[in-house]
């Protein structure tokens, strides 16, 4: 047990489950000796050697395809794709391939793997560095996808993905990866934490909050404040795997609360917290009382400049004002 | 027995790489006779088994679309003669001559076309995802080149695993230019997979003829960019197909990485379900036609005394019955279960 | 003026643009003497020539990337990609540079593209060549989305969406294509239908059933049979658009029968509809007096037997069936 | 005048294709004086515009990450200077020396930088995303080989047009190995586009060198999948870089199709904001930069007695000069407006 970052929790849950299980192995660009771009995968190459830890050439495609058929054929691949936006360069293999050969083959395939991949805004990277594609990916029959939002689930989570039989999208947040702030005891070895299970990170009474990743911490970061400025009680919900969806925990929190506000860095059009309020609306209607608004990203790409990225982005701040407007108390 | 070869096709001729590298040794004359037999039995299969295919898609069995292999047995063949079981193939959608090939069961592949709930893929998948790897296919695939990934990944496997499998890569022509194409040779002869790409030039994607879609001659030339051996053989003379696949599959098993073989062919039909052909004229399918690799092959096993004209009209004739069977098969099979549309999406 | 279908129409359309504007040309696979895959463009390679009726090699990124480019510099491509599964090739193209150059560069450039392309389920075609991927497209911030429902839509919206400048991708629905039970009069020469307006294809005052593409036609069949059964009233809107979204005609809609159903064919986890009913909440809380509902495709790939297919789909059975019991008459 | 050439790179030279077919006039004899001053001038101004960006790195101004073009200065004004004003060029990731060459604005250049409102993109871009469309600069691309797409437009649009303008598209050694390389590259020798692929192989995508992402030596090598002409050069030479693309932009704009052009270069600094260089030596780099692209040059305008040392110190300090100020415009340029965050998504 050790007080570790996001990154850190990732790169040990990929440590055990490598030493645990030798048809794990990883593949990607720049994962070796270099690490990976964000250095996560730092130390595993010298640990485990160049077969099971794999540089690629530039090839998004080849790599998620290299995945899926080592997957079918027994191994249980980890690949990373060094920004979930590079994502687009293999799509294909992700949405025809990846989540489809099982049911096409009427189940007589499994496709284990796990798509690792950087996430969201924040980090000045610019338009095709920052986006958070959940939506496209939570769409597709198939795929499950995972959005842990700290070190303690992010391992947990991942080694639950590495030993599921589909394939797993997997979006690490950026802005989390090094964060000390966000550091946290994390049990060694191994651990599960089931998929499609959310968590109730705070719990509250006043409204039900709903987010997933680094949307979490600042959903928690507002309701402390709220809590302590004003005695407003938020819950705070993390869906932490968003398909399958655990929409039973919502439902029953927003029983409690009666107040819906689901928060997520997405562009807010076509959204994937649509899907959610979406689901609340068709299987508790009754239960709220206002209606349900989302605090998300704004329509547009993420900008690069500094200011600008922030307002694309939700905040502590709009996600206070939000809440605040909601109960009727701006 | 009499010195005996499969007769020239003169239209490929003008287009084949020189050979005489791969052809050392001739491994054909290593089969046993039932081996070289089982070669026709399977080339006449795949013949009848499209013809009635075919028929369905007449008589609007066949709902959506299906890609018939008619005229390019022989590359199916001779490719997966030369391989072992338990190598792995990736198909693409013209995709029932490596089925056959590879050992599928006719039924369970007739039933599927027809979306019966005991076929393939449970009626789920239908003719261009007819997977089974139990024979170690790695199945079909919608997607032109969504296949070549795959391959990868399953000669990876192997390497990994340290088996000495080899993966055989079935592709079109049309297939070689898509982006795919490149990043898989790329990527396979980086980490010198034994993956055999097996390209069947039909001289057509679709409509689009070899010379609209590439600037170049022979595809082959692209193992240029890889760095890796490639070849271009007559893809109508299973023989050479044998030979030249079952040579490569042994440079591979020995971790000399990927080879690249084009192996030049004809399709007799139409692209798919509907293809008035304006793109090509009938006298060039008619001058195919005169290649026709079943027939070559089936000359050459008389005159080299392997089998007799009678035995070979016995196969043929068993090939007709044993499709019919399969024909009935599926048309008794029953539809899918409703309650099957969403089960298989996840594994547990 | 007359009567012609859904493929005709669109045919049309892209003649006329062509003998209008130098500028446009077509390119894809198979469009030229072979007319493409669905027949579409016959006839247009004989009139046009191969330089303004361009065959491509199978190779959907660089078609992609190749209108782009032509768009950035004063061309406006019409470009087909055979059936919309495929776009999972070129999704970077789509996704990363169509969408994203006008905002990246500043709004220094425009990107007037169409990318036409068929879309949806129905026809046995199975997983690779069937999908509803509305929902990707529309959530990308850059792109407009069409989905017409007839021939005379199809026509006026397809011109339109040749000059706009933005990339516009048209889903064309491959049952409407041919199907003479939908061919309608259709004006000769050009008219447009602008972008962003749905239109209200049967009025009615029990129930707003929010459709698109195909599904309006469904939903009309449904309408039709309730009213002659069962004196039921259904308000059909046809979205037209569905980026940019007409929230205005939807709520418009939704306060005189107090009732909304959304009708897709693509699955329903994450789907476009879930957008539509979101935002009905949003801005029409108090509007509903039931909680709408969504008939939509199953959450699975699309089968190729057609039994199989047609129990994944909606269908006007279904639509019916789920009106009733919103109307609490089942 | 005294013959004079440019000094050899010794790592260069081994690796080069013989390149007498394309040597045959040496047309940077032909320039005036001043234009090959201005190859020198552009060299400094995107030398010390790149060390001035690597101070915003150090000091924190860059806030995501950003991408240094210095050492491999004579690609982008070699290349550039070989073609017109209006001709497209298409750019990459690593992107400042190309739109510096093309002529664009170092001041606004700047300011994009460090998120200023009057930068080129309005900060909305940032540096990997930096266009000039006044410039005929298509732009730097986020996406490795997404440029080259649009690129493969821009030609097309001048053949529709019937004009006679090239495109340059530059692309890094490990674009090389994506999927759109290949379609690109296979489309455009379809069509017979006047598109001149120029690839700065400097040796590393990000930390992988060329001999861990492809099995061969010289990338060049890949015109033969595309029935193309194609040649390795010194990219640091910008004399050699300057003939060649003259060369080859003639043989584009009468018609002849895409050519490759490889030229290898060094990158000097770590691939981007973040990079320890564990994947190669300092021994290396040092190796490399006693080939100064810029020295070399400059050593022969001098020894060719087209300039004096003294005039070249003075376009040297000018350059310095030259980008203080830039750097000055940037620091006091305004942030954007907080309300442009949702304009341009769309065009009217
Ligand atoms: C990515 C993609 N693009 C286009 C198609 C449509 N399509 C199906 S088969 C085909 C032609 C393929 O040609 P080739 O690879 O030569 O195989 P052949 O049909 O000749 O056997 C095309 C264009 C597809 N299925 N997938
Ligand atoms: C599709 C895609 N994959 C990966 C990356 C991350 N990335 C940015 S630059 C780079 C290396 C590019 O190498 P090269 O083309 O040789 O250009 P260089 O950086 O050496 O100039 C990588 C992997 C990216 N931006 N886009
Ligand atoms: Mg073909
Ligand atoms: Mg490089």
């Amino acid at each position: 047990m050790s007080e570790i970052t996001y990154l850190e929790a990732i790169r040990d849950a990929i440590r055990e489950v490598m030493k645990e299980d030798e048809s794990v192995f990883l593949l990607g660009e720049d994962i070796g000796l270099y690490g990976g771009s964000f250095g996560l995968t730092n130390g595993l190459f010298a640990e485990f050697g160049s077969e099971r830890v794999k540089d690629t050439p530039i090839s998004e495609s080849a790599i998620i395809g290299t995945a899926v058929g080592s997957a079918i054929t027994g191994m249980r691949p980890i690949l990373e794709i060094m920004f979930s936006d590079f994502t687009g360069c293999g799509w294909d293999q992700i949405m025809n391939q990846a989540a489809k050969i099982r049911y096409m083959f009427g189940g007589k395939a499994k496709v284990p793997m796990v798509l690792r991949t950087a996430s969201g805004g924040g980090a000045g990277f610019g338009p095709h560095h920052s986006q958070s594609l959940e939506a496209l990916f939570a769409h597709i029959p198939g795929l499950k996808v995972v959005m842990p939002s700290n070190p303690y689930d992010a391992k947990g989570l991942f080694i639950s993905s590495v030993y599921d039989n589909n394939p797993v999208i997997f979006l690490e947040h950026k802005c989390l990866y090094k964060n000390k702030k966000y550091a946290q005891e994390v049990p060694d070895g191994i651990y599960t934490i089931p998929l499609g299970k959310g968590e109730v990170k705070r719990p509250g009474k006043d409204i039900s909050i709903v987010a997933s990743s680094y949307m979490v911490q600042k959903s928690l970061e507002a309701a402390e404040i709220l809590q302590k400025d004003m005695q407003i009680n938020c819950e705070v919900v993390d869906l932490r795997t968003i398909r399958p969806l655990d929409i039973d925990i919502i439902l029953e929190s927003v029983k409690k609360t009666g107040k819906l506000m689901c928060v997520e860095e997405a562009c807010s059009f076509g959204s994937f917290m649509g899907e959610v309020i979406t689901q609340v609306i068709e299987k508790g209607f009754d239960l709220l009382d206002a209606p349900p608004i989302r605090i998300a990203g704004k329509n547009c790409p993420v900008p690069y400049s500094f200011i600008l990225e922030q307002e694309m982005l939700p905040s502590v701040e709009k996600i206070k004002d939000g809440i605040l407007n909601m109960l009727g108390k701006n | 027995m009499k010195e005996c070869k499969v007769r020239e096709c003169a239209i490929i001729k003008k287009k084949l790489t020189d050979l005489k590298d791969y052809k050392i040794v001739d491994r054909y004359s290593n089969l046993k006779k039932e081996e070289k037999v089982e070669m026709l039995k399977k080339m006449y299969h795949i013949r009848y088994f499209e013809s009635e295919v075919e028929q369905f898609i007449l008589k609007g069995q066949i709902y959506g679309t299906c890609h018939l292999y008619i005229g390019e047995e022989a590359n199916a063949v001779g490719a997966i003669t030369a391989i072992r079981k338990d190598d792995w193939i990736a198909s693409h959608h013209r995709g029932h001559g490596h089925c056959i090939a590879k050992g599928s069961d006719i039924n369970l592949m007739m039933a599927e076309l027809i979306g019966k709930g005991n076929g393939y893929c449970k009626g789920k998948g239908g003719s261009m995802h007819i997977a089974d790897l139990h024979t170690y296919n790695l199945g079909a695939n919608g997607i032109v080149g969504g296949g070549m990934g795959v391959a990868v990944g399953a000669a990876l496997t192997n390497k990994l695993k340290k088996k000495d499998g080899v993966v055989i890569c079935f592709i079109g022509d049309g297939s070689t230019n898509n982006g795919i194409f490149h990043e898989s040779l790329n990527i396979s002869s980086v980490w010198k997979l034994p993956l055999i790409y097996y390209c069947e030039n039909n001289q057509y994607g679709m409509s689009t003829s070899i010379a609209n879609s590439t600037n170049i001659e022979r595809l082959s030339d692209r193992k240029a960019s890889y760095g890796i051996e490639g070849v271009t053989i007559d893809g109508n003379n299973v023989v050479d197909v044998y030979n030249v696949v079952s040579y490569f599959a042994e440079q591979c098993r020995t971790g000399k990485g990927p080879v690249f073989i084009e192996g030049l062919t004809y399709r007799w039909r139409g692209h798919s379900k509907h293809d008035s052909q304006v793109y090509r004229t009938k006298d060039e399918v008619e001058q195919w036609k005169e290649y026709d690799p079943i027939i070559r092959y089936k000359e050459f096993l008389i005159e080299s005394e392997i089998i007799t004209a009678d035995e070979a009209k016995a196969i043929e004739d068993q090939a007709v019955k044993d499709i019919k069977a399969a024909v009935d098969f599926a048309d008794k099979s029953p539809y899918p279960d409703l309650k099957e549309v969403e089960t298989d999406v996840y594994a547990d």
